[in-house]
């Protein structure tokens, strides 16, 4: 085995009194995909953003390629090659979809350079057609892919996407899943989705996080038969 | 209960609805399906009033509130949880749902009520809107909604972020409500299963046009979705 | 059309503000070129903060101090140096390294938003404090007294570059300044345009996210601040020549008035405020030569200009800028000959070019505070969240 | 032991100033983000109320605790329905308007009054304490901030204004979509803001007299305040103005006025520093 | 220029009759308009009409720049009145001169400016302190406590009071200076307390400084330490009298003196101008307009070389302030100096001090001697 490209030991996130992320031991090996699952408020978002300096963890620390980079400052990690969808967009609403992307591929490479990666990434996902118009007035939906191009665009060696598909019809489910596939072709991934579906497609390895914690961890068959996800994230009638 | 005549609207001078017609009988519950910026959102918009119907009607509950304030329709049992949750970030959980039931007039007794209905929430009370999860924001937003007492709810994609378990509870809930107080419910999705599942009939929304209208459980059949919703729209 | 616009726009700032650099001079009578010399020094103040505030969103309530710094640094460094030319270098450099200090202070805590305009407030009023009490004589710098509330009367003038003695003329002023102006706006201009620039607009959209594409964020704002600091402090300079400097060039109306002509200009762009400035200027001027019959029923320039105030933020809500660009777009749409269809959006040369050249960024409707707001899950409160 | 107790008393009587000057903003920024730059009009204007009304004969008392509040509070209505409400989110835009508003209200008394009105001196008598003396009324004012600050609370704690207010100057398109009326809470609430600066004008009267640009006096250091509170209104007004306040009069004892000035404005950029969304940005965060 | 072609003789009045200043600025406006249209009903002068051409500088020293490079290279006129702070004064003068026109400043300062375009006519600290300070210690006692305003005036003031005050036998116990917008004296009140002085000396100034005197009677101390002051004018207007009674000021015009001159001057400004209080800038503006007049008349010409000269002559006006000189030495008023109680919103004469000349400024400044001689000197006050 190989160098794990993320490794989080004892990862702690503590809100007051609220234990968001409770001593997450986590591991993953370059151009690994893994998709990150477990009920509402399990600490899923909290995870990712200790992992890319939004929040400075209480304790524990994260291994980037073997080096530590927990509580340094999120610019910092991303330029380590790290990026990230958040769950809620995170974009420029005042600015136009290419620029978003172009601010995205500019940042590693200027010039000439960042027009054609721009180019290509909302080629990738799949706005060119409205590449022209301000973000601000775009739907829920087309808002998910501008970020989602902008995290693509500069590919980082490890992307992390908080519910990418949330909002999107199927056929954009499908383009995704097709996405995340390609991308997983060079690229480390976590994925965090609650969207079954979604997870069997593109799934191999499967974590389950429960109240800050890693509940489980292995194979997406055995995970979504398991009795403990079962109870605590898919309910009885799940299919 | 609702009957929308020849509806249009838009953002500024862009239009996004146009000519939209539709009914909803007293009690009944009907999805809307359609792809992203199909103007889904918009629709619910204008019938809540946030934005103004730049032409046609909208009657509610026998009366005509196509120029009514937002809070007026409000007021008459017309409420809606928007698409992104729009929970009071600065307020505890408890003041969102109180404000819930300010809105209407109710005494806080009613947040007992929809605790009941939603328990998930009973831990987490104290916490500010802004720091819940996702989908601890979703259930938060439909239980404030509820605490109004409404007689229509407009709800748009209530199942977004939503784990597998909560969305069997909402689909409980809301079929609950529907048989328990007669609730009317308009439903937008994305999540085909979870329309099929709830909705007695399902339109689908077009470029701002409602293009047809199915019987739910032709939802199963891919090919029929196909042809309704048309796959070559981006 | 749209590509043409902005071209247009540039050439049209140009040819206008060379006319007013070599018309004014020949043609002019003194009191218009003196009073034209302070509109240019206040309209390099207002592109200070345009810049910062407009672009990069930092609202900076406090820019009065680098302006007074500018002014102080280059009274007392000309009063002690007698060539004046090191102490212009320095009433651009000491406000702008002044800057970099607060900036880091600020930005380095992560202090964004209206505390930052109150950390700024408050620095300028204690400055202002500060100078306003040093009227002893304990508070001369070499040879230059500080004067306290009185301000240093004695501020010399420029001099030529080399030549201690050899004083500028009022006409040599204004061309100073009215150059200086042209030079910082097209300045502002081409550094909006870099990539730099991009990434200023970036923050100001969207900090978070722009950080977690790889900026260092507060090195961006740092910068831009900077440079806000440097051009303050080199309007200070033209000011401290055309009036002289004294503790008001730190006080809360000046800041005030700054951020009043950037709003009345329109937030957002830089020949907004320049020209939201020189008209309130005029006005302001012109409401004191209105009272000449003393006694009952005076018209007060405070009463006036407030309710042209209200009901210019009711009427124009936007600023001129957006005024002027909406009535060009009515025009256009008007024009009598027929019309080819919109610019296909997204064609790539088109938007690429756009982005490019940074046109956007004179679009109003970029404006942080202006834009549409679509309720976000976090409302309006920043801070509550 | 005189001194300790004058000085005890002179605390918080600076500390109360400070609450009574920055309550009408706190209400109307810390509520509606809007920058009220007209809010040392509003005190202005509640000291002229309360001096026209006695010179017309009406209880010293009355004038000032009842006419004061009233004829601000229902100018701060007409204000929002005439100005502010076409302008709420726009925290710009309220601040070039109530500029304007300021300067017009400056002007407008000015013309209406001259800028010379006769004040009234203050009620209460005055105090002996050992070998000093104080006024009266200055440990009235301490008392009426105080009472102003319980009630306040309270009505924010336990009736469903406060609640609905805040709710609706988070999103107000939410609010309205539950029910709320935003135009009526945004009136309500400049209402009471502005009714609140009228009251404490009136009081003030007595002690800074009445002129048309008193404002200025008061505006940056109510301002800088409210900031450093935070975003809870009440206590972080209260919590900063008792920090500044207390600097301010030590420093002033120990050294000079200037100084007392000076260390107020460098207390509350280094608090803003160490807690960059003010005070109970970190502490006190549930409070009021 | 050919002046003599106009039908109209313009002159200029720069004052801040709107912002902060307009207290002084409107009567000073009113006092002025008064003494032109005095002029214009006897005829003019050389024949011609005085037009009286008003700016408002919105008390922003900025416009005084603009407002007076208008008045000079604009209008043209022949005198510019104008000019309430040190500051704006000081923003005018160079501008005038370099401009070739001349200037009036008729409001009482701190002294020391010398320069042959420029003639003062207010009152300066060793005209007034002196009389003050001998006046209230020889009634209250030595030890005196200093509360001023925090600008050069305040501070020049300050160290004339502790001169005189040395020079009397007593001693400044303390001396505090307060920025223009303080309003809160509580601690100030009560340092004074704990001081125990025998009098105190309140050089305060502006719109936020009458807060101290409320505040002081407020805590009952205006029973305990008397007070005066160099600049309580308008003040006794906005006081009650139970604040103000008993203080002690010092001026070169007070309203209550009493010559039929001056009742008639009152009664105008108050009834025809709607102005209640009139301060010595008040006054002497006038008095600076009617000695300018008769420089012309002596001059026979608009000329501004001539005109100073006409008025170095030693020429004088009598008016409501008495008889005043103007010194040919330092180009400032020879006054008389009126010690003043204020008694129900008004000021009673106590004593009347003729003559007084203007020595600090003649201590560091002589244009017969320095002609070209062009900046205000701060005074070295030995203490
Ligand atoms: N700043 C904060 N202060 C207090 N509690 C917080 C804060 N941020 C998050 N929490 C709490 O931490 C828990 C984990 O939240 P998180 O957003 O990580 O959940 P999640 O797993 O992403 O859930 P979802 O799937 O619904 O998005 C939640 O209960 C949330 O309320
Ligand atoms: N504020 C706005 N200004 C201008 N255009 C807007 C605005 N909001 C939305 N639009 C546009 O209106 C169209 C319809 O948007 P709407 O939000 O109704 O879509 P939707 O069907 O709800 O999509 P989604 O499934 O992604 O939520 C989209 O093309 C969008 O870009
Ligand atoms: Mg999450
Ligand atoms: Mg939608």
């Amino acid at each position: 085995m190989t160098a794990p490209i993320l490794q989080t030991r004892g990862l702690t996130m503590r809100f007051g009194g609220v234990i968001a992320v409770n001593g997450v031991d986590f591991s993953l090996q370059e151009a690994e995909l893994r998709c990150l699952i477990g009920p509402n408020g399990a600490g899923k978002s909290t995870f990712f953003k200790c992992l890319t300096g939004q929040l400075r963890p209480s304790h524990g620390d994260v291994l980037f390629r073997g080096h530590s980079i927990a509580g340094s400052q999120s610019h910092a990690i991303a330029r380590h090659g790290v990026g990230i969808k958040t769950q809620v967009p995170s974009v420029f609403d005042g600015l136009s979809v290419r620029e978003n992307v172009w601010l995205a591929a500019a940042r590693v490479n200027p010039g000439r350079l960042a027009d054609t990666m721009t180019d290509a990434a909302l080629q990738r996902v799949g706005i060119g057609a409205i590449a022209g118009r301000m973000v601000g007035q775009l739907a829920h939906g087309q808002r998910q892919l501008v970020e989602l191009a902008m995290v693509v665009a500069p590919e980082p060696d490890l992307i992390l996407l908080d519910e990418p598909a949330a909002g999107m019809t199927d056929d954009e489910v499908d383009r995704l899943v097709d996405l995340i596939k390609e991308l997983n072709k060079r690229h480390a991934l976590v994925v965090v989705e609650h969207d079954m579906q979604f997870i069997r497609r593109v799934a191999r390895t499967v974590t389950v996080f429960h109240q800050g914690a890693i509940l489980v961890e292995g194979d997406v068959a055995d995970i979504l038969v398991d009795a403990r996800v079962r109870d605590v994230y898919l309910g009885r009638q799940a299919a | 209960m609702l009957r929308v005549t020849d509806l249009a609207s838009g953002y500024q001078k862009i239009p996004i609805i146009m000519g939209v017609s539709f009914e909803v009988g007293d009690g009944e519950f009907v999805g809307v399906l359609g792809h992203n910026g199909m103007g889904k959102s918009t629709l619910l918009k204008t019938l809540v009033g946030q934005l103004p119907a730049t032409a046609g009607r909208i009657g509610f509950a026998g009366s005509d509130i196509t120029h009514a304030p937002t809070h007026q329709r409000a007021r008459r049992g017309l409420r809606y949880v928007p698409q992104g949750r729009q929970i009071f970030p600065g307020l505890t959980v408890r003041d969102n749902l109180r404000m819930g039931a300010a809105g209407a007039g109710l005494a806080d007794d009613v947040l007992d009520e929809v605790l009941d209905e939603l328990p998930r929430l009973k831990p987490i009370l104290g916490r500010a809107g802004g720091v819940l999860s996702g989908g601890e924001q979703q259930i938060l937003a439909l239980a404030r909604c509820l605490c109004g007492r409404p007689r229509m709810v407009l709800l748009d994609e209530p199942t977004e972020g939503i784990q597998p378990s909560i969305i069997e509870e909402i689909i409980d809930i809301l079929l609950r409500l529907k048989r328990r107080s007669g609730l009317t419910i308009v439903l937008v999705e994305q999540n085909q299963d979870f329309i099929r599942r709830l909705a007695d009939r399902v339109l689908i929304i077009q470029k701002g046009r409602i293009t047809g209208e199915v019987p739910p459980d032709h939802l199963a059949d891919p090919a029929l979705v196909a042809e309704f919703i048309g796959m070559a729209v981006t | 059309m749209s590509r043409l616009l902005p071209v247009l726009g540039n050439i049209a700032v140009l040819v206008a503000g060379l006319a007013a650099l070599f018309g004014l001079p020949a043609f002019a009578e003194t009191y218009v070129i003196i009073n034209a010399t302070i509109f240019a020094s206040f309209a390099i103040l207002a592109l200070s903060l345009a810049l910062i505030w407009g672009y990069a969103g930092i609202l900076c309530f406090g820019q009065a101090a680098f302006f007074g710094l500018g002014g102080y640094t280059y009274a007392v460094a000309a009063i002690n140096f007698g060539d004046t030319t090191g102490a212009a270098a320095l009433a651009v450099a000491l406000p702008a390294l002044f800057a970099a200090l607060l900036g880091y202070f600020m930005f380095w805590g992560r202090i964004s938003d209206v505390y930052l305009g109150v950390i700024t407030l408050t620095v300028s009023l204690i400055l202002y404090r500060f100078v306003n009490q040093t009227a002893g004589e304990q508070w001369n710098i070499g040879e230059a007294p500080l004067g306290g509330f009185n301000g240093i009367p004695s501020t010399p003038i420029l001099n030529w570059p080399g030549r201690p003695g050899e004083q500028l003329a009022p006409e040599n002023i204004f061309s100073l300044a009215a150059g200086l102006l042209i030079l910082v706006y097209f300045g502002c201009k081409a550094l909006l345009a870099t990539r730099f620039g991009r990434v200023v607009v970036a923050i100001r959209e969207n900090e978070a996210r722009v950080a977690l594409l790889g900026y260092d964020t507060r090195r961006y704002k740092l910068a831009i601040f900077v440079v806000g600091g440097a051009v303050a402090g080199l309007s200070g300079l033209m000011f401290a020549n055309s009036v002289f400097v004294s503790p008001t060039m730190f006080s809360l109306p000046v800041s005030g008035q700054i951020i009043i002509w950037v709003i009345i200009g329109g937030l957002g762009t830089l020949i907004g405020p320049v020209i939201g400035c020189i008209l309130m200027q005029v006005l302001t001027n012109w409401l004191g030569t209105l009272n000449q019959v003393p006694g009952f029923g005076w018209v007060d320039p405070n009463l006036v200009l407030g309710v042209i105030l209200m009901v210019f933020v009711l009427l124009v809500p936007k600023g001129l800028m957006a005024l002027a660009a909406d009535a060009v777009r009515w025009v256009v749409r008007n024009l009598p000959f027929p019309r080819r269809g919109k610019v296909p959006e997204g064609r790539k040369g088109d938007v690429r070019s756009a982005s490019a050249t940074g046109s956007h960024l004179e679009s109003v409707h970029t404006s942080p505070f202006r834009r549409f707001a679509p309720p976000s899950p976090s409302g309006g409160r920043k801070s509550s969240a | 032991m005189d001194y300790a107790a004058i000085l005890a008393l002179q605390i918080c009587s600076a500390v109360a100033s400070l609450v009574l000057i920055s309550l009408g903003l706190a209400v109307i920024f810390g509520m509606m983000r809007v920058i009220n730059l007209a809010h040392g009009e509003f005190l202005m204007l509640g000291g002229y109320a309360a001096i026209t009304a006695y010179n017309n004969g009406v209880n010293l008392w009355l004038a000032m605790l009842i006419v004061a509040p009233l004829t601000v509070g229902l100018f701060g209505i007409v204000v929002e329905r005439l100005i502010i409400r076409h302008l709420y989110g726009r925290l710009i835009d309220t601040m070039l308007a109530t500029w304007g508003l300021s300067l017009a209200m400056i002007g407008f008394v000015t013309v209406v009054f001259g800028n010379t009105v006769s004040g009234i001196s203050a009620p209460l008598g005055s105090l002996t304490i050992g070998a000093y003396r104080t006024g009266a009324y200055e440990v009235f004012l301490v008392l009426v901030a105080a009472v102003l600050l319980v009630a306040g609370w309270a009505v924010l704690r336990f009736t469903r204004l406060g609640l609905i207010a805040r709710g609706t100057m988070q999103n107000a398109a939410m609010a309205a979509a539950l029910g709320v009326s935003p135009s009526l809470v945004y009136a309500v609430t400049f209402g009471v803001g502005a009714a609140l600066s009228g009251l404490v004008g009136g009081l003030l009267a007595p002690l800074s007299g009445v002129v048309p640009t008193i404002g200025a006096a008061y505006i940056a250091k109510a301002f800088i305040t409210v900031i450093s509170g935070g975003a809870a209104i009440l206590s972080g007004t209260a919590i900063a103005s008792g920090l500044l306040g207390t600097i301010n009069t030590a420093m002033t004892f120990a050294f000079t006025p200037v100084l007392g000035e000076v260390a107020l404005l460098a207390a509350a950029v280094i608090l803003l520093r160490i807690l960059p969304q003010g005070i109970t940005g970190r502490f006190f965060q549930r409070s009021l | 220029r050919d002046l003599r072609a106009q039908d109209v003789l313009k002159i200029a009045g720069i004052h801040d009759t709107s912002g902060g200043l307009d207290i002084y600025g409107k009567q000073m406006v009113a006092t002025m308009d008064l003494a032109v249209s005095e002029i214009n009903a006897k005829g003019g002068l050389l024949g011609k009409q005085v037009k009286l051409i008003n700016y408002d500088p919105q008390s922003n020293i900025q416009f005084y720049t603009q407002y007076a490079t208008e008045a000079a290279t604009k209008e043209k006129v022949a005198v510019v009145h104008g000019g309430i702070t040190s500051a704006s004064r000081e923003a005018i003068r160079p501008l005038l001169k370099r401009f070739n026109t001349l200037y009036f400043y008729n409001t009482l300062y701190e002294g020391g400016v010398c320069d042959r375009n420029i003639f003062c006519t207010g009152s300066t600290p060793a005209q007034t302190v002196e009389k003050l300070m001998s006046y209230v210690m020889k009634k209250w006692g030595k030890k005196v406590y200093t509360i001023a305003a925090d600008y050069n005036y305040g501070q020049i003031t300050a160290k004339w009071i502790k001169k005189y005050t040395q020079d009397n036998g007593g001693e400044v116990v303390a001396t505090d200076f307060f920025p223009l917008d303080v309003t809160d004296f509580g601690p100030t009140i009560k340092k004074i307390q704990a001081a125990k002085p025998d009098l105190i000396l309140a050089p305060l100034v502006g719109a936020a400084h009458i807060s101290f005197y409320r505040q002081w009677a407020a805590a009952g101390m205006n029973k305990q330490i008397p007070l005066a002051s160099t600049t309580f004018g308008n003040e006794v207007v906005i006081t009650s009298p139970e604040e103000h009674n008993g203080i002690h000021v010092v001026f070169g015009y007070l309203e209550g003196i009493n010559t039929p001159e001056n009742k008639a001057f009152v009664e105008t400004i108050h009834t025809k101008y709607n102005i209640p209080h009139m301060t010595e800038l008040a006054a002497m503006t006038y008095h600076g307009v009617h000695l300018w007049a008769e420089g012309v008349r002596k001059a026979n010409s608009i000329d501004r070389m001539k005109v100073i000269e006409a008025l170095e002559s030693g020429l004088t006006f009598a008016g409501p302030a008495g008889k005043t000189t103007l010194d040919a030495k330092t180009h400032h008023n020879i006054l008389d100096v009126y010690i003043g109680e204020a008694k129900d919103k008004k000021f009673v004469v106590l004593e009347k001090f003729p003559v007084q000349t203007p020595a600090d400024t003649a201590a560091v400044c002589d244009l017969k001697k320095n002609p070209n001689d062009n900046k205000q000197y701060v005074i070295d006050v030995k203490t």
